[in-house]
């Protein structure tokens, strides 16, 4: 190949500018535009092969241009970000203590990780892919996304749910439409709670198995941070809102796989925010003040339940645990065939074994399904698809198994922390439902 | 009391902490994809891209979502599956590859006996493809990516009939980068993976028609 | 915070404006929902109009109008398909616009507004009663799920585990042992695998040299793109599609037993005395009434005598015998010989092969599979049937099960062994009386069914499993004919009992029955339309198959034995004396030609693409150039 | 009790969000398996099955790991040639001998010699019968892809598909002339070769055809390179030649009727002498879709041997 010509291939063209129209115009300047044949040199080679045809006429065949995808280095300004509006959000509520500063924070964070980000990647969804990550060596976490799903619970480990209080976009959207925000009651708390288990269990679940990102496949806000999304993640994300209207922050309270992480790691959190910076002094006004049915009434008087019979329970429960952890477990196993038949494996699987049965049975079929289509250009043998989907199979057995033990164990522990013993004299933010959005402190008259 | 809860307290605190020290560094240490360290951000100064063992994670590398067109099989799904409307999905033309046939497969409906670029005669659903003549008898196609939808119509006629060198990419100027794609979830070939950022296409082009050619298909089973 | 009285104007206007922004966005909603959904409805760029029209002018090549109007109507529906996208675009920004002013106009109300709490009326902290109630609701929603995970999990698990492995496994044709860790070994290379089935030894000679090697040879594939090069080339131990199978003749009556062959260029003419069109004639060593069975290009046969049983392989290109088998040492075979008719013989059970191995059955109960070069893969004997004419029910096959029709006086049952291992998979019991007829496999569109035939009736199992899945009773006497298939209906016939026209189907029922005429030895014969009947005193009778009417019939004069096949629509008759009348398979008899063997014959004749393969009471004869 | 109704708008808001997840997830959505911009290819590639006048005889499964060319040598052997070597058959398809060399044999031809030429990439090596090498030809140009070769008794004509010309050299690798260059005063229109299939032959009376695919038609050329005569025709049904460029491959019959392979809608068919369409010989069915590069050869007895690379097999057929 003479030497000029691919130094001529290998020139790096502008695109006309009319294609660098784009429709937020923000990419226009991380779009750097590459000639594909340059970037992949044996394609270069293999071009060379088969000649284009020998044009006459003054024709220059134009280069295919292909735009690059968002600078990397911007994926570290979203950590940066994270840190420096975790830190923020941080001092204003433990330091500041004010609802307006931190209410303006959520409005910032809305505004970068929700509508200038769109939403993705963000630390819920980063359960995924750090599961993925540990059960299949082959797939790639960047560092980035990484430090997205540890910052916010290494901050929420010393500082309690500050990340949820404004810096998660998905919360400040919530918290703008709690406008009646009505108490929902022990009952409904209590049952609903179980839900986010459940669902971070199916999250991880359906991410280690390499199945499905569920959290992203209904996350409920991230079309509207695009203004672009299939008509049902709108109707999703709507119906959500309104019913944020009376019930405050939804999705944080009875769906975010995230929040489990967040309550558990809260509760012990070193410094977690105050109702009152001092003394309480039992004005009762905060009582009703928190949308999120966190605040937790003075307790002075004693069980009615004697103490012996205390014992005896929390005993049969120590008892019970295991059983009720490997009761769930069973079920969980059983749910293996239902669970797998999400993944696209075992689908296909079940696909070609239909067919199979249809072909031996002589019957010829007319009209193949894409996965068919595919499968039969793909070049696997019909045991390689099975063999592929009964280890799947195995996976969600096992995983089934381990799922149902966790929603067992979730179960069973909140029961035992219903049954430790309580005496406060003031009243306290639950450490692992608070937000820390710093309404009730708003109400606090004791100011410091 | 408050002592002891306080310890418990620290206590626990330091165990959700060694987790989490734990995750990370299991999940940094494990994830090696050499495919994608080669000649890459944080690896093109040591000179052994491809033997290179330094664990992805810590190479940053963003991984992006494209589609590998020897895998496509132009069901039309990226059309309607994508969260974007129109979709990030759109056709490439490897120019490289054309034949500049007057009888574009890609172009026109099959059976048209005017070669000519009449409404009646055009495969496109949104006339996005272009035909412009250049000498007899060549003709370039142009895809004009505002109306391109991505539904795969002239790629699938080009690689029947023609090189194949219109093909299917994800525009990476349109597309979100979902953490997981919706297309991908839904494509029937497997045909969508993640590739680094830094080699975001996945283009092929000639060569290996049709002498080197006899891996891509494969032979069909059963 | 705010003293004093609250801004009461500034309120009413902002409480105003949130009202009308929410209508506003109420309605937009409402219009982009519209919108979009006749987008969906109606896909622009998807009109069936257009495709009626674009056909319209494929056929009216010159019809100018037409394709202006086809102009027209792109355009607009290209317009709006764009117009619908910036609709739906722009309402959306309107939406989130309105949606704003909503959402800033009730917090700056709410700024406003905001004052102290009232203190809450005193009511008793009921924290104690709370807390023992949300321990309670923990245990019953915790309770509530695992009752409900278990039931959703029993109502909807499909044991999909053990069909994948079934299925993987059931390919590789691998026994139980290896299933999991040999499907899962699939993936390694082809060299590995030729190994691997040689040292199986089953079916391994060929196909596994063959992969190793140079070349297979594989002749008489009829141009077909089901059949995939890897089954039959790789996969040596994988048992063979159906299609693969009703490309070959693997057992008595064809594929399925039931009399049709989709083979072309069946020869028309021949006489075997002269030599006219007889490719080559092979004289078999011991005399037996079991039929030709063919895989790809080798026949297999046996014969027996009151003290040896034997198998044969014939090349069918050639006739030459390729290997002879002799059936002995088999543990349980009864040292006393059978009683038989002589109409029977020894060796009246026709053999049945899917290209791996192939089975025969002896008058003794003898079982025996060889590997396609003629060595024992395993035998068994299944006992002296209690027969006093003498076993003949033919040996049949689906995809890895071996199936068995021992309808003899005592305990009657129908068995399914394992080819590989000749281990019993299933074994159903039947309450019937002895029979001589064989059994069928039909495709009844849904499933396969395996269908036998003994007094008191016709009965259809699950092949796969012995299941009965239906019985019909219609049938009496000492049953020899087998069945019939065709157009969805079965066909049953005995002398002295009738003919009857069974529908299959989710609940099979007697369509139409007959006894005119009926047959003792030579099955019937349906095709999509009729349904041909063959009388052992040589008359044959055509009826509509869907409704029993007569169109006509014929006597051929000398008695039949073998049952008519169905070959390219023509029906071939051999009679006794080795005639073979070949008739159209029409609703008018028209006697195509008859064509002489030289000698008699009991047996039915196997096809290929242009051959035909009968036995006569000495010779091998193939028809064919 | 206007707290009641609010919670119960939530919650049943609530509920629906977690109800449509459930729904979504667990159900198999068939509607959407549906491809509303369908490019129903199937339609095209269904023929009339009475116009087939050939059915499938035998089957032969080289060993070679590609397979790309065949042709037909003394007594029919059949010789095929693909990566790194070459297999000979018997007519009946029993091996006869093989023998490797290295490269992707891209076409072959037999001298009466029985020596064998075979285009690998963008040179001619020369063998004999025993895969003794005899001569490797210059290449032309790097840029050559040599796709097609035929020799007669005293000339080799080889079809570049790189460079769109077609050589003719004599038996020794000399290279005597260009044939095909697009040359208005001799009425040459030149070949139009868009796609890398580009093959040529020698009819029954000698002369040379080439497959001028860009065209849709067959040229026959003089050994100076003046046109002689061309037909075919452009078409999606069965009497013209499909897409963009075919027929990709195409050989002679005993009496000079032309069998062509085409790609795109894969089929076999004849054509007379004069360009007539005869009959389909293997319809598209027979093929795996797309598959491309059916190499073809007839022997002396019309049997019509078909290199099929995706099923890699030789499919001989035969007529009815």
């Amino acid at each position: 190949m003479p030497a000029g010509k691919e130094s001529e291939m290998r020139k790096i063209k502008p695109l006309p500018a009319k294609a660098l129209k784009t429709p937020a115009g923000k990419t226009a300047t991380t779009v750097i535009l590459t000639l594909v044949s340059a970037t992949l040199s044996t394609a270069a080679m293999a071009v060379q092969r088969f000649p284009k045809p020998e044009f006459e006429s003054a024709y220059t065949q134009p280069q295919t241009l292909v735009p690059l995808p968002r600078g990397e280095f911007l994926a570290w300004m979203d950590v940066f970000v994270l840190v420096v509006s975790l830190s923020i959000v941080t001092w204003l509520v433990l330091k500041k203590r004010s609802r307006l500063l931190v209410f303006a924070m959520s409005v910032f964070s809305l505004a970068y990780f929700g509508f200038y980000r769109e939403g993705c990647v963000c630390s819920i969804g980063a359960i995924q892919n750090v599961s993925l990550a540990l059960f299949d060596n082959t797939f790639a976490l960047p560092l980035s996304v990484l430090l997205f799903f540890i910052l916010p619970l290494v901050y929420t480990a010393f500082f309690g749910r500050t990340f949820c209080a404004a810096v998660c976009p998905f919360g400040a959207l919530q918290d703008l439409f709690a406008f009646k925000p009505q108490a929902l009651g022990s009952r409904l708390n209590t049952v609903l709670g179980i839900l986010p288990y459940c669902y971070l269990g199916l999250a991880v679940l359906f991410a280690a198995t390499g199945t499905d990102f569920i959290i992203c496949r209904y996350d409920p806000f991230v079309g509207i941070f695009r203004f672009n999304a299939s008509f049902g993640m709108f109707i999703f994300g709507g119906i959500l809102l309104l019913s944020g209207v009376f019930i405050a922050r939804p999705y944080c309270r009875f769906l975010c796989p995230y929040g489990v992480l967040l309550n558990w790691t809260s509760r012990f959190s070193r410094r977690h925010i105050t109702i009152t910076p001092k003394e309480c002094i039992q004005c009762r006004l905060c009582e009703h003040s928190c949308p999120y049915d966190a605040i937790e009434i003075p307790v002075t008087s004693k069980s009615p339940e004697s103490r012996p019979a205390m014992v005896k329970k929390m005993m049969l429960l120590t008892i019970l645990v295991p059983f009720m952890v490997l009761i769930s477990g069973y079920a969980g196993s059983r749910m293996q065939d239902t669970l797998a038949g999400a993944d696209s494996r075992v689908k296909l699987a079940k696909e070609v074994m239909a067919l199979s049965v249809m072909q031996d049975a002589g019957n010829s079929i007319q009209d193949d399904s894409f996965e068919i289509k595919a499968y039969k250009t793909s070049g696997k043998t019909e045991s390689q698809v099975y063999s592929e989907a009964s280890a799947v199979l195995k996976k969600f057995y096992i995983g089934g198994w381990l799922f149902g033990g966790f929603i067992g164990l979730a179960i069973a522990l909140m029961i035992g922390g219903r049954m430790i013993p309580v005496y406060r004299t003031d009243y306290v933010t639950n450490k692992g439902r608070c937000f820390s959005c710093l309404r009730c402190v708003d109400y606090c008259p004791v100011k410091s | 009391m408050p002592n002891r809860r306080e310890f418990l307290n620290t206590l626990m605190r330091g165990g959700i902490l060694a987790a989490l020290g734990l995750i990370s560094g299991s999940v940094i240490l494990r994830s090696r994809d050499k495919n994608a360290c080669s000649g890459g951000f944080a690896c093109s100064s040591c000179g052994k891209s491809q033997s290179c063992s330094l664990p992805a994670a810590l190479a940053a590398r963003q991984m992006v979502w494209q589609l590998d067109p020897s895998k496509c099989i132009q069901c039309g799904r990226c059309a309607t599956n994508c969260v974007m409307t129109p979709s990030a999905v759109k056709c490439t033309h490897a120019y490289a590859m054309c034949g500049y046939c007057d009888l574009c497969g890609g172009y026109l409906k099959p059976g048209t006996k005017t070669l000519d670029t009449a409404a009646e005669h055009q495969l496109c659903p949104t006339n996005a493809l272009k035909r412009k003549f250049i000498e007899d008898p060549f003709f370039e196609y142009t895809v004009e990516e505002e109306l391109c939808i991505g539904c795969g119509k002239c790629v699938k006629g080009c690689s029947a009939f023609g090189n194949g060198s219109l093909q299917l990419q994800v525009r990476h100027d349109r597309c979100k980068n979902c953490n997981e794609c919706s297309i991908a979830r839904n494509c029937p070939s497997q045909a969508f993976t993640r590739v680094p950022a830094n080699k975001p296409s996945l283009l092929k082009s000639f060569g290996k028609e049709p002498l080197e050619d006899a891996g891509r298909k494969g032979v069909r089973n059963a | 915070m705010k003293t004093g009285k609250p801004p009461l104007n500034t309120i009413k206007l902002l409480e105003n404006i949130s009202l009308g922004s929410a209508v506003f966005a109420v309605v937009l909603c409402v219009l982009i929902i519209v919108n979009f959904i006749q987008v969906r409805r109606a896909d622009p760029l998807n009109s069936p109009a257009m495709t009626v029209l674009v056909e319209k002018l494929q056929n009216d090549p010159s019809n100018d109008q037409l394709r202006q109007e086809i102009r027209t109507l792109d355009l607009i529906a290209r317009k709006a398909f764009f117009t619908a996208q910036w609709q739906v675009r722009t309402g959306g920004y309107l939406l989130f616009i309105s949606i704003l002013v909503l959402v800033s106009c009730i917090k700056a109300i709410e700024l406003i507004r905001s004052k102290l709490p009232e203190e809450p009326a005193a009511k008793p902290l009921m924290f104690w009663e709370t807390r023992i109630l949300k321990r309670h609701w923990l245990v019953y929603s915790g309770i509530a799920l695992v009752v409900l995970t278990l039931l959703l999990a029993w109502l909807t698990h499909n044991d999909l585990g053990k069909d994948l492995r079934n299925a993987g496994s059931g390919e590789r044709g691998a026994g139980s042992g290896e299933r999991g860790a040999g499907s899962r070994e699939q993936g390694a290379g082809s060299g590995e695998r030729g190994a691997g089935s040689g040292e199986r030894g089953a079916g391994s000679g060929e196909q596994g040299a063959g992969s190793g090697n140079s070349a297979t040879v594989i002749s008489d594939t009829a141009v077909t793109s089901h059949q995939s090069p890897v089954t039959s080339h790789d996969s040596a131990t994988a048992f063979p599609s159906w299609k693969e199978v009703t490309d070959n003749f693997p057992s008595f009556r064809g594929p399925g037993g039931i009399g049709v062959t989709e083979r072309t260029g069946i020869p028309t003419s021949w006489d075997g005395k002269s030599g006219k069109n007889v490719k080559w004639k092979t004289p078999i060593p011991l005399p037996g009434y079991n039929s030709p069975v063919i895989w790809n290009d080798k026949l297999f046969l046996s014969g027996a005598s009151e003290t040896k049983r034997e198998v044969y392989c014939l090349d069918a290109i050639s006739g030459k015998i390729l290997w002879e088998t002799p059936v002995q040492k088999i543990p349980g075979s009864p040292s006393q010989v059978p009683g038989v008719s002589k109409e029977t013989g020894l060796a009246a059970p026709t053999l049945t092969t899917d290209g791996r191995w192939v089975f025969a059955i002896f008058a003794n109960g003898d079982l025996i599979a060889l590997d396609m070069d003629g060595r024992p893969v395993w035998s068994k004997n299944l006992g002296l049937p209690a027969n006093h004419y003498g076993h003949s029910s033919s040996l049949i096959m689906y995809r890895d099960i071996l199936i068995v029709q021992f309808d003899q006086r005592n305990s009657p049952a129908v068995i399914g062994l394992s080819a590989k291992t000749g281990e019993q998979v299933w074994k159903t019991a039947r309450n019937v009386k002895i029979s001589w007829s064989s059994p069928s496999l039909i495709n009844t569109g849904k499933r396969m069914e395996l269908l036998l035939a003994a007094e008191p009736s016709v009965t259809a199992y699950d092949p796969l499993t012995g299941k009965e899945l239906w019985s019909i009773d219609c049938i009496s006497g000492e049953v020899g004919p087998s069945l019939a298939y065709g157009a969805g209906i079965v066909f049953s016939v005995n002398d002295y009992s009738t003919l009857s026209a069974i529908q299959t189907g989710i609940s099979p029922k007697v369509l139409w029955e007959n006894n005119e005429f009926l047959s003792d030895v030579p099955s019937p014969l349906a095709s999509d339309k009729y349904l041909f009947l063959l009388t052992s005193y040589g008359t044959a009778v055509c009826y509509d198959a869907l409704n029993g009417t007569k169109y006509w019939e014929h006597d051929f004069g000398n008695p039949v034995y073998s049952s008519p096949m169905l070959a390219e629509d023509r029906v071939y008759i051999l009679d006794k004396k080795g005639m073979t009348y070949i008739i159209k398979a029409d609703k008018v008899f028209s006697l195509i030609s008859q064509c002489p063997l030289g000698e008699g014959s009991f047996c039915t004749p196997a096809f290929t693409n242009r051959h035909i393969f009968i036995r006569g009471d000495k010779n091998l004869y193939c028809i064919g150039k | 009790m206007k707290q009641k109704i609010f919670i119960i708008a939530g919650l049943v808001m609530l509920a629906g969000v977690i109800a449509i997840m459930l729904a979504d997830f667990f159900s198999s959505r068939k509607a959407d398996k549906a491809n509303p911009y369908d490019y129903k290819m199937g339609e095209l590639r269904k023929t009339d099955s009475t116009c087939n006048g050939y059915i499938e005889q035998l089957t032969i499964r080289p060993a070679l790991e590609e397979i790309h060319a065949v042709a037909c040598g003394a007594g029919d052997r059949i010789f095929v040639a693909g990566k790194n070597g070459l297999e000979i058959y018997q007519k009946d398809g029993k091996p006869d001998g093989n023998f490797r060399f290295e490269g992707l044999a891209s076409c072959m031809a037999l001298d009466k010699k029985g020596r064998i030429f075979i285009g690998i990439q963008d040179h001619v090596e020369v063998f004999d019968q025993l895969g003794k090498p005899c001569g490797k030809w210059n290449s032309v140009s790097p840029e050559s892809m040599l796709t097609s070769i035929a020799v007669t008794d005293s000339y080799a004509y080889v079809a570049d598909a790189g460079k769109k010309i077609v050589y003719r050299y004599d038996l020794n690798g000399r290279l005597i002339n260009r044939i095909g260059e697009k040359d208005p005063q001799k009425n040459v229109p030149g070949f139009i070769v868009p796609s890398p299939y580009f093959d040529l032959g020698i009819g029954k009376k000698g002369e040379l055809w080439v497959a001028n695919t860009g065209r849709h038609s067959l040229e026959q050329f003089g050994d100076d390179g003046s046109l002689q005569s061309a037909w075919g025709e452009a078409s999606m049904s069965s009497d013209g030649f499909c897409g963009c460029c075919n027929p990709s491959h195409f050989a002679f019959l005993s009496d000079g009727s032309f069998v062509t392979s085409e790609k795109g809608i894969e089929r076999v068919k004849v054509y007379s002498p004069q360009g007539k369409y005869l009959c389909m010989v293997a319809p598209p069915s027979a093929f795996i879709e797309g598959t491309k590069g059916l190499d073809l050869a007839a022997d002396s007895k019309d049997r019509i041997i078909v290199l099929d690379p995706e099923k890699k097999q030789l499919r001989i057929f035969v007529k009815k």
